[in-house]
């Protein structure tokens, strides 16, 4: 690792310690007669943490966080791939678009805690459904961006393709795709939450096992301290999958001005 | 009276284990004591009770296992009135299955659906699966959800049993989907399974709010016994006319059926019997077996004094 | 004047390479007000011939090209390629546009081999043609580079190159060699000369150096300065082919034919800038 | 309305006739034996057209209409606001931006759901709790946005303004943020329903008026009628919204080239 | 010869203007590899002081006013503007780019009259200002069009009006004149000879055009084909001022100084382009 990426990581320890001692301050000295967060909402530091430890130590964990993953990335590769691909199709069919975009936009308002019984309904309890949920996110966060992006390709590039002959599928494949492609990855980032969000949503409203069970059957007997456990788990999950996310948005963009200086 | 608007937090009123706090509303006994009442409505009973503990609702009805709980998280809780003296849940297997259910102990091994993790329908399974020798481990639980969503999975054949509450038990039972095996809405039932009473819903306070407020808490009280008064008599033609129509499910006849499936889980005068009170502990500590009840006080977590008052 | 009067305008020849017939270009300037660009004119490419188009800045000579590229329809008039009446794009058209249309993502070479593997040509043998085409605009070493890290002039190369390696039937180029200096201009000119003699494409070239389109084309069209610009000069070039871009300048003929066209030149250009219209 | 205004509004008429012809079929007609899209669970669109209607006559409808609209409307400001001005914040201070980067991909993970207990305990149960909801959801999906947007600034028309002398609050005004609006306003037509979202699920979780009550309400006694004709309520006034968005983007964005064939 | 031979390179006036010292630059391409764009080299430009670059094309003539400009670190060597070590970006310098730096969502106007309202003028001021400047470079009405609604030229000669109408101490241009008709290009030429009669500023001019690189200059110097570029000719141009851009051309001694520039610069494109490291 790099002096400068050393450095950034430090930082960063730094600013998950403050975090957490603030968390332990408010949830542990009163501030004038009263806590700043109380234990009842926020549980304690230690705890989260102890409890967190020992989900692990005894592997309940393991069953509930595999199946909430396997949900988080079947949802995340759906939604982003459906998005992306409506995405595509509307932006070069503006005639489509126009006539669907009232009803894209209204179903985008609907909330998906009502539609969870109609998706289990369709799809049963199983992960299906959960991963339906986190769906309807995804698909909409990337939609919209994708549909933006292939409008702002470079008309002298899309003009000078076309010319040379490219026909739809050269077109997508060799400049809708790659100029868009900064606008993908900025939803994808946004949607890997919204991803895990619809998955956990999903099984607390109805499920057998996952995190968001487990948060549930927390909140159910007030136990804060699973809740929180809970949540921490999931944040740091996310991170792993942001991280592939980056990954390969790295090796697709590498075409890219480093500095923005540099070249003007 | 200290504090003539007051809210009220409730999760899930349309639920008719909640049916008191409807009817007191729609027969203007709230008004009648000076008391303008605003119902929050949660979603779910947890989280009525957090709003509680958060200073965002003044009183709360709710499952009196609540207060005993939060005696245990030093959050001094307080029930003054029962609404219903039966839990309600009931425990139903699907039509097919029905055949080879014997008793709780051949849960084991089954996809059973509950409200939601944690909640009363799940405890009662567990404790019914305790006392059966098993451990909660022996079946899968799934929470389902209330309203549609759980006849939808029963529907689709998602679980094996359910523990849930009416509405959906009536819906199911008139779509013949269901068997009934445990039932804790009627005396016999709830009887069999505890031995006795168990309080289910009831009205509690914190107790820094009784104390600054006996008499809105009073008053309170009032408007919820004369409503059990009401309850107690009226038929249940008379109940389904009093709350609003959308109430009806969709179909008043099915309604009153379920009115009548639920009668008896009514508390008739509103007293919480110490009896009830060990039940309610004994069903915590069965299901939770960290629980540490030694620590528990069940004098603190009702204030009967109100009630007396009001007699 | 001794040299060749302007020739009469080419609207009775349709049937050649590029007939653009009366053609006249309004462009929406914000609100309902309209430009009138170019008013109705006439200009017509034969098959096989070399045309270069001059006129002052801003008179609408990219919007010509872009008109015979099928990018812009014109508000009235007719365009036919090759006899058949143009409808969406011309592909039978290289284009080099006057700004930049390389694909940033694509290396130099990519950027010109992808043009021949959209028609199914294998990667191999497209990558090997592109660098052969890389080598004959003098940008061997440059193929991995992407454009952003090219210079002004190289990336108007690799545009060359794009356009070159299609063989299109007929060649629009919008200051091909602006950003080049004199020297790999001349180079290039003569590189377009001996590829344009192996099978004569019919070539419309916009330039702003007479001497290059004198020294190119077998005919130099004059636009005038616009709103409403128009084709006011026609003079064939009658010097003799093959030529060499450099040394043809040295022909007799040569300055005689400058003379001529730069007078008529010079006085659109004057006329256009006194009137702030350019 | 021009000519092909009038064709498009046919077609999209045309659209919502077939959506409601085929649930109309789904629900009344069974096939096979069963219903595609049992009453029970998707109501008839004839009872949900009739419950609208009376939902607006007998009034009781505005009370709640307005409530969720405020907070929708508040959400939305609210949250775009953040959204641009932490994403614009971070887009220009690199460090900042990478040692606070997970805590945001973090916090943009944690389900919305368990969240609203807090929200109710620091904001009470008005509507703030509520539109603090909407704006978790609308500030994520603007910030990422708005972040990438800044960072996709032309190098050579920020090295051209930096070098005519623009400092920081300039470059903001006259190049970062007309820049930025085509990512700003995509963006902006997701969260308009996230923000509505994020609203209806607040008033869901614990409220005492609202559509999202009235869904609650309705969801408990298997009202189905009374879900769907809240969800259509809720979406038509999405539209509205939505076209409001619309109208300030066109305004702001009057400089684009109107075709993009046109302009090589 | 009868030219003066190139003078020594001018690391010793560090005093001037502009001084870049001993710069280097290197160019990450891909991976660890890197394009030595400039060897070590040292360019000065008085205060006062009009100094042409010419060069073959991708030699590296923009790469040297990026550093001037401050927009490129060199990785070697030292920068000084008016005596001082430059760090950040050099504001005293107004830089024309060789590609387009108009902002797109302004007008023609907005964008000159921005240019001063940054620095507090009242925008009344700042606007009639800005009208001005585009009625000197021919572009009164085109006041009200945004960039894309311009022409090559056009889009030019609007960013050297917002240049021009800072009133830098220091001008770079980079082929300011390149997409302009030679005419034009005259006009354009005379105008920053008048502007820069005025007061003088220090002028570094990037043309591939030789005979205007002498024709407007004080010194023109030559790079040599990258990679490891530098400069390798340096010819004081000692025509009388003022001049005219398209008289002075007539003066004998122009003539002159063009042969002697023009053979070493030949020589120096056709080693790079037969090298291919152009
Ligand atoms: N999209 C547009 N909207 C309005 N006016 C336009 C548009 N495109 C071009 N014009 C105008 O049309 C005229 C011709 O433009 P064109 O680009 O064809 O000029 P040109 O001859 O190529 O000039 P140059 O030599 O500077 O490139 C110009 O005055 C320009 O302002
Ligand atoms: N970002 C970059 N990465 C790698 N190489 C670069 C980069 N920018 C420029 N170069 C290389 O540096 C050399 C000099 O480029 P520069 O743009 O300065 O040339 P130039 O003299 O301005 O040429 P032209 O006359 O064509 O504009 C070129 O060979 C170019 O390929
Ligand atoms: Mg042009
Ligand atoms: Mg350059």
């Amino acid at each position: 690792m790099t002096r400068s990426g050393m450095k950034l990581l430090a930082l960063q320890i730094l600013v998950g310690v403050c975090a957490i001692a603030f968390w332990h301050i408010g949830s542990q000295v009163p501030i004038g007669g009263t806590y700043l967060l109380p234990e009842f909402f926020f549980s304690t530091p230690l705890d989260v943490g102890q409890r967190i430890i020992k989900l692990f130590v005894t592997g309940t964990i393991w069953k509930h966080l595999w199946i909430t993953l396997t949900e988080t990335a079947l949802a995340f590769a759906i939604g982003a791939a459906g998005g992306i691909a409506v995405g595509f199709w509307f932006a070069r069919k503006p005639l489509l678009a126009a006539i669907f975009d009232p009803y894209v936009k209204m179903i985008n308002a609907l909330p998906r805690v009502v539609l969870a019984p109609i998706f289990m309904l369709w799809l049963g309890l199983g992960i299906w459904s959960k991963v339906a949920l986190g769906v309807t996110l995804v698909f909409f966060i990337v939609f919209f961006n994708v549909y933006q992006g292939v409008k702002e390709v470079s008309p002298a590039i899309l003009a000078n393709a076309r010319l040379i002959g490219m026909n739809e599928r050269q077109l997508f494949r060799h400049v809708y795709w790659p100029s868009a492609l900064s606008w993908v990855f900025s939803s994808l980032h946004t949607s890997v939450g919204f991803a895990l969000v619809g998955a956990v949503v999903g099984e607390y409203l109805g499920s057998a096992a996952g995190l968001g069970y487990l948060i549930h059957q927390a909140e159910g007997v007030f136990d804060t301290t699973g809740v929180f456990a809970g949540m921490f788990i999931l944040s740091a999950f996310v991170l792993i999958m942001d991280w592939a996310v980056t990954r390969i948005e790295n090796r697709l963009l590498v075409w890219r001005p480093q500095s923005t200086a540099g070249q003007p | 009276l200290e504090k003539p608007n007051i809210t009220l937090g409730v999760g899930g009123k349309p639920l008719l284990y909640y049916l008191p706090l409807t009817l007191a509303e729609r027969l203007g006994y709230f008004k009648e004591q000076g008391l303008t009442v605003e119902i929050n409505d949660f979603g779910g009973g947890a989280k009525s009770l957090q709003a509680l503990i958060g200073g965002s609702v003044d009183a709360v009805t709710g499952a009196y296992e609540h207060t005993i709980r939060m005696q245990a998280k030093r959050q001094d809780i307080r029930a003054v009135i029962e609404l219903g003296r039966y839990p309600g849940v009931v425990l139903a297997v699907r039509k097919e299955k029905a055949a080879a259910f014997k008793s709780p102990a051949d849960l084991k091994g089954m996809k059973i659906g509950v409200t939601a993790p944690g909640s009363s329908t799940h405890l009662l399974v567990t404790y019914l699966m305790v006392k059966a020798g098993l451990t909660p481990d022996d079946a899968s639980f799934i929470g389902v959800g209330g309203g549609a969503s759980a006849v939808a999975a029963m529907q689709k054949g998602e679980i094996d049993a359910l523990s849930h509450l009416d509405p959906v038990i009536s819906k199911l039972e008139s779509m013949d989907a269901i068997k009934v095996v445990v039932d804790t809405r009627t005396t016999d039932g709830t009887v069999a399974v505890f031995g006795g009473t168990n309080p289910a819903a009831v009205l509690y306070f914190k107790k820094d709010f009784i104390d600054a407020n006996p008499k809105t808490v009073q008053a309170l009280t009032n408007a919820f016994g004369k409503t059990l008064k009401w309850l107690k008599d009226a038929t249940p033609e008379q109940i389904a006319d009093t709350v609003p129509e959308e109430f009806w499910l969709g179909d008043k006849a099915l309604y009153i059926s379920a009115i009548k499936a639920t009668r008896e889980t009514y508390s008739l005068t509103g007293v919480i019997t110490p009896e009830g009170m060990k039940n309610a502990l004994d069903l915590v500590v069965k299901t939770d077996p960290e629980f540490n009840a030694a620590a528990i006080d069940l004098t603190k977590t009702v204030d009967d004094r109100f009630l007396k008052a009001m007699q | 004047m001794a040299v060749p009067m302007p020739t009469a305008d080419a609207a009775g020849r349709t049937g050649g390479a590029v007939a653009l017939t009366d053609i006249s270009i309004d462009f929406a300037i914000g609100g309902h007000a309209t430009y009138k660009a170019v008013a109705p004119t006439s200009l017509a490419v034969a098959e096989g011939e070399f045309v270069a188009i001059v006129g002052p800045t801003g008179c609408g000579k990219s919007t010509l090209l872009n008109v015979a590229a099928g990018l812009l329809k014109p508000t009235t008039g007719r365009v036919e390629i090759f006899g058949e009446p143009l409808t969406g794009l011309n592909l039978k058209a290289g284009y080099l546009f006057q700004q930049d249309g390389l694909m940033p993502w694509k290396s130099a070479l990519d950027n010109v081999a992808i043009t021949l593997e959209i028609r199914g040509a294998p990667r191999a043998e497209a990558e090997a043609a592109a660098l052969a085409w890389l080598t004959t605009v003098g940008l061997a070493k440059f193929g991995d580079r992407y454009p952003h890290q090219l210079s002004g002039g190289q990336r108007k190369r690799v545009g060359l190159a794009q356009v070159l390696i299609r063989e299109p039937k007929i060649l629009l180029m919008d200051e091909p060699f602006g950003p080049l200096d004199a020297q790999t201009r001349q180079i290039m000119g003569t590189l377009l000369l001996d590829l344009w003699a192996v099978d004569r494409k019919a070539v419309l070239f916009v330039t702003h150096d007479l001497e290059e389109a004198i020294a190119l084309s077998d005919r130099v069209v004059i636009m005038s300065a616009g709103p409403e610009a128009s084709i006011i000069g026609d003079y064939p070039i009658d010097l003799p082919r093959p030529r060499d871009a450099a040394d043809i300048r040295l022909h007799p003929r040569f300055h005689a034919l400058h003379k001529a066209i730069w007078a008529q030149l010079k006085a659109e250009v004057i006329k256009t800038y006194d009137s702030g219209r350019v």
